[in-house]
């Protein structure tokens, strides 16, 4: 039992501590450590946007430099503030207008490209695509059933025709793979927050407290 | 003698066939520089690559390690270059016959990503297609997706209970579009709030979805007739970091009970935490995102999930509007299509020695 | 059927209280678990072990505190495994928040090592046996850099020191001095040392992931990109498994020591669901 | 005007953020750095500013009417100033204007992130374990056949995970992974498909100016 004399040891053990406390029922210990969580992040991130974006990329440029371009993105900018009066509160919609359009377009090709056709490229059954499974001539069976879980799996979420009949079948049997993944994928987050509950524990029971090693 | 054998056994092959030219598909100021490798490629440390724009001295501009067959080299465009490669082993280094002169320019089209915008204009112009008909007013036929049923139901329990509706809208940023089918669906619950009196909370963790957030839930109550009813207050922004948002909503669904959860957006590993306190405070819950890893937690601990694309099926069938049922239909064409292409493909890939695969790069 | 509606209604708190104390009891009383090894880790650990004298094993060392709990032990048992095979090591992160964590890995192994070697060529030395190159922002100059000349990318290393006075950095200039790269990294930083290192300069990668991410990796591993893998706390246990039984090296199994507390704690989870179906399965019958 | 000049904003960059993509050219290229880094960065920070206004906003207003909870108001707010003073002015490693440690006690941004926003982030991590045992106990019902089958995958995943799995059967861990590598992988493709198709249509009805949500308009016409 050798505690720990780091002062920001303690103070790390005992806010996990109150967070841990909200398991219990949320109390006052828990709202401090919320509150405290909320303010210290957003304490941080405003040093982080202000350091590393708003002075290098705004105000440097702007005002020491004087490259007077900056004007537009800063008025932009400014924008945002005329949700706070109402008259003219649909100025606010010019940034969000830039902002989605810019976002919105470029998801277009990056969503076809990586969402689509990639994973029709290791879907369609090929001799390349049987050996990629390096499980000799089980790759085979491996690719077909992939290829026939992918289409039943996209015949569940076909709207346009009432699931009966054929169509029943096929999106009763896409159902099957969606719940087999679901619960496969479910097992292994199990195993990842199980580790990540194990690694505070020996913080606090190592680190802080010295119970073990 | 000694001389020539000991030149002979310290001389090395020079790397032999150096090609240079234009990186095609490419802004320019691009050269790639191909060569075969020398046979004394096992002992060498690397190829050393010279280029002069006079032709007379060479400077050295690049290195690779052996057994490597090109480089790419960055230039200026429209200047005129010539190329040599050396093998090089410690301090030794053969030179190879300089490449014929090249010159690198950009591109206005990269031929590689043709096969993205011809499924970009084909699955668009099927889109607009459906659109322009629905617009003509065309019956179009959508099945029933079951979770949508709940979400009449679970308002309706909610207003019977003269308890709150606590909606989520999951924590993407605003171009996230299962954060735009959120907003869709959150109009919707927000009208029904307007017309039964039900209180609505809607915590936020992204700036600019809270402003559109804002504006959409006003619109709904004044699309009712209720402007008065609109609390602004209902709408507001926590924190912009994911735990401190997961703990403040749970914090509300502890203090305000509320009836019935909308999870409804974008979501990551804090979506356990909000539908499993949810479901111990026993409120109703409905989730739905298209965020695959966080869709096991939400189809155990809720009461019905939209998986997926029913997310956004459930935004159309909401909102009942000709040009998103449209674009639904579309997209149905979109998956017959992937099958159809899956088929032909595999047939061509199985009968045919045609590298099919590369199509689909 | 008292007991059936009892069970029913277990508190949520319980349910803690039992999980908590089934994953802390192993944790006071630890004890190690025999560990079958899988072919992925395998395959790591021999490349690890066949990097050849002359070259040298670079380990990208990048997580964050909270995918700590996974891949620190795998940092640990990879340092543990050069240094015993007196393998040249090189470590490096690409952010700047991962460098204190990869600074505490390595002085604890060091000292480790050190505590126990007698003569002066036993002990690890800095500049000879291993350097710590540090952090160069942004990523992509590190790793696209480092296939010409590493001297010229990290000038400095992590204390201050000119990387070309140091011994080490003499013998190992480039990728062609590299044996193998292992990058521990809860995000994108392996798929970026295959992207362009090993596309460009034939670079050899290993990986070290989470578990959460483990399902997109294994189409690298799949096609031979990966020379091994890692996922998880369950990895880094196969790992230190591999070194014990193959080098005998007799240190503290973080990740091993896990296992126990992790069996029980999946077992509670798996013992819950069935409890809660039989109970909700009696209630329907009786309704 | 409210209406037609914000769609038209959105249709000129939506098509503008799309034109990089096929055409590499350095004219084309550039232009969409120099929008990226310095219109769309600035105009996230503004959007960052805006938002705590509201926070704080929300905040004062607790404490000013003594809401419920208003106390705890004071310790966010507080948080926040003294974070945000550190921070600004001690610079982020410590190489501001203010000092960052008094005698060896460091108390400078990055040393409050690593002692005082991680441990907190992490436990909220560490609970999702507890969660996820109440999950298991009181949500994971064998409700329909579906859900039996996501059970029982999820089962052989967790035994085939663990040492105590290969003793119960060596096949056991090779199963799990079989099932990581096939089934699941046909099921998620199938859900991406939809999705990736559903994202394409909406970000085109976005640019075109048929989805107007994002304009507060509830969508429609």
């Amino acid at each position: 039992m050798s505690l720990s004399v780091d002062p920001w040891i303690w103070i790390g053990a005992l806010f996990s501590l109150a967070i841990f406390s909200f398991l219990y029922k949320d109390n006052p210990f828990y709202r401090v450590a919320e509150h405290v969580f909320v303010g210290a992040a957003n304490g941080y991130a405003v040093t982080f946007y202000w350091h590393n974006v708003l002075v290098p990329a705004l105000f440097n440029p702007l005002f020491r430099q004087g490259q007077l371009l900056f004007i537009i993105p800063f008025v932009i900018g400014i924008l945002y503030f005329t949700r706070f009066i109402p008259k003219i509160g649909w100025l606010l919609r010019i940034p969000i207008g830039i902002y989605i359009g810019y976002y919105v377009g470029a998801s277009i090709p990056a969503y076809i490209q990586a969402f689509i056709i990639k994973q029709v490229q290791g879907t369609i059954l090929t001799p390349q695509n049987f050996a990629s499974w390096s499980a000799g001539s089980w790759g085979i069976l491996w690719s077909v059933i992939l290829f026939a879980g992918v289409l039943c799996t996209l015949s569940y979420f076909y709207f346009s025709k009432e699931h009966k009949g054929v169509l029943g079948a096929t999106s009763r049997i896409g159902t099957i793979f969606i719940m087999i993944g679901f619960g496969a994928a479910f097992g292994y987050t199990v195993m990842a927050r199980v580790s990540l509950l194990i690694g505070r524990l020996q913080f606090l029971l190592g680190d802080w407290l010295g119970i073990i090693r | 003698m000694t001389l020539i054998l000991l030149a002979g056994l310290f001389a090395l092959a020079p790397p032999t066939g150096v090609r240079a030219y234009d990186t095609p598909d490419d802004g320019g100021g691009a050269i790639i520089i191909e060569w075969q490798i020398s046979q004394d490629d096992q002992i060498l440390d690397g190829y050393e690559i010279y280029r002069s724009d006079n032709g007379i001295d060479f400077e050295k501009v690049g290195f690779i390690g052996k057994g490597r067959t090109t480089i790419e080299d960055e230039t200026n465009d429209g200047v005129k270059y010539l190329y040599k490669v050396a093998a090089i082993s410690d301090t030794i280094r053969a030179y190879s016959e300089p490449s014929a002169e090249v010159m690198s320019y950009p591109q206005w089209i990269n031929r590689n990503k043709i096969n993205i915008f011809v499924a970009f204009f084909i699955f668009g112009g099927i889109i607009l297609y459906f659109i322009y008909h629905a617009r003509k007013g065309k019956e179009l036929f959508i099945r029933k997706i079951a979770g949508l049923q709940a979400i009449d139901d679970a308002v309706g329990r909610a207003t019977e209970m003269g308890k709150p509706i606590l909606y989520v809208p999951g924590i993407g940023y605003i171009d996230y579009i299962a954060t735009i089918a959120s907003l869709n669906i959150l109009g919707e619950v927000a009208k029904k709030c307007a017309e039964y009196e039900t209180k609505l909370i809607n915590p936020h963790i992204d700036p600019i979805v809270y402003t559109v957030a804002r504006e959409v839930v006003k619109e709904s109550y004044t699309k009712v007739g209720r402007p008065d009813a609109f609390d602004p207050d209902s709408v507001y922004f926590i924190t912009d970091l994911q735990f401190a948002y997961a703990a403040a909503v749970d914090g509300i669904m502890v203090r305000e009970k509320p009836a019935t959860n909308f999870l409804v957006g974008w979501f990551r590993a804090e979506s356990l935490i909000l539908a499993e306190t949810g479901a111990s405070a026993g409120a109703i819950q409905i989730a739905g995102t298209d965020q695959v890893s966080q869709l096991p937690f939400f189809v155990t601990a809720c009461d019905y999930t939209l998986i997926g694309e029913e997310l956004y099926a459930a935004s159309a069938y909401i909102n009942r509007d000709p040009l998103l049922l449209g674009a639904i239909k579309g997209q149905d064409w979109g998956k017959l299509i992937i099958g159809a292409i899956l088929l032909a493909a595999s047939v061509i890939g199985i009968i045919t020695k045609f590298p099919i695969l590369n199509l689909f790069r | 059927m008292k007991i059936i509606d009892k069970l029913a209604k277990i508190d949520r708190r319980i349910i803690y209280l039992i999980l908590a104390v089934v994953v802390i009891l192993p944790m006071i009383f630890p004890s190690v678990l025999r560990v079958r090894v899988m072919p992925p880790v395998e395959k790591l650990f021999h490349a690890v072990d066949n990097v050849p004298k002359e070259k040298a094993l670079i380990i990208d060392f990048d997580y964050a505190p909270q995918t700590a709990p996974e891949l620190e032990p795998m940092g640990f048992a990879l340092l543990r495994h050069a240094f015993r095979k007196r393998t040249k090591v090189l470590i490096l992160s690409l952010y700047v928040q991962m460098l204190g964590l990869a600074q505490n890995a390595l002085t604890e192994v060091i000292e480790e090592f050190n505590s126990v070697a007698e003569t002066n060529t036993d002990s690890i030395i800095y500049g000879r046996d291993y350097v710590f190159l540090g952090w160069v922002p942004p990523p992509i100059i590190p790793i696209l850099g480092m296939g010409e000349s590493i001297t010229n990318v990290y000038q400095v290393d992590y204390y201050g020191n000119r990387t070309d006075t140091l011994p080490l950095m003499k013998e190992i200039k480039n990728y062609n001095n590299v044996g193998l790269l292992v990058s521990l990294s809860g995000s994108d930083p392996p798929e970026w040392w295959i992207a362009y290192a090993q596309n460009r300069f034939g670079l050899q990668v290993g990986a070290g992931v989470t578990a959460v991410s483990a399902s997109k990796y294994f189409s690298y591993y799949q096609t031979g990109q990966f020379s091994g893998l890692m996922v998880g706390m369950k990895g880094a246990a196969e790992y230190e498994e591999m070194i014990e039984k193959e080098l005998a090296i007799k240190s503290r199994r973080i990740a091993s020591e896990a296992l126990p507390p992790l069996t029980y704690a999946h077992l509670v989870i798996m013992v819950f669901i069935v409890i809660g179906n039989i109970s909700f399965l009696m209630q329907r019958r009786k309704k | 005007m409210k209406r037609t000049f914000p769609l038209f904003l959105v249709l000129i960059f939506g098509i503008f953020a799309l034109l990089p993509y096929i055409i590499p050219h350095p004219i084309i290229q550039n232009t969409d750095e120099l929008l990226r880094n310095n219109l769309l960065k600035i105009l996230s920070a503004f959007a960052l500013v805006l938002g705590l206004g509201s926070l704080l906003k929300v905040h004062t207003d607790k404490i000013k009417r003594k809401r419920e909870n208003w106390e705890y108001s004071w310790v966010l707010i507080m948080t926040f100033i003294i974070t945000s003073i550190i921070g600004l002015f001690g610079g982020v490693s410590g190489t501001g204007i203010l000092p960052t440690s008094i005698g060896s006690f460091p108390f400078d941004i990055q040393t409050i992130y690593f002692n005082v926003v991680v441990p907190l982030g992490s436990t909220m991590f560490a609970m999702l374990a507890f969660f996820m045992a109440s999950a298991a106990y009181r949500a994971f019902r064998a409700r329909s056949t579906e859900a039996t089958l996501l059970l029982i995958a999820g089962f052989i995943v967790m035994l085939g995970v663990l040492p105590l799995g290969n003793r119960i059967s060596p096949h056991l861990p090779s199963f799990a992974q079989w099932i990581m590598d096939v089934p699941n992988v046909a099921g998620q493709r199938g859900i991406l498909f939809g999705v990736a198709l559903g994202a394409v249509a909406t970000s085109l009805k976005i640019i075109l100016g048929i989805e107007r949500s994002w304009l507060g308009g509830g969508g429609g016409k």
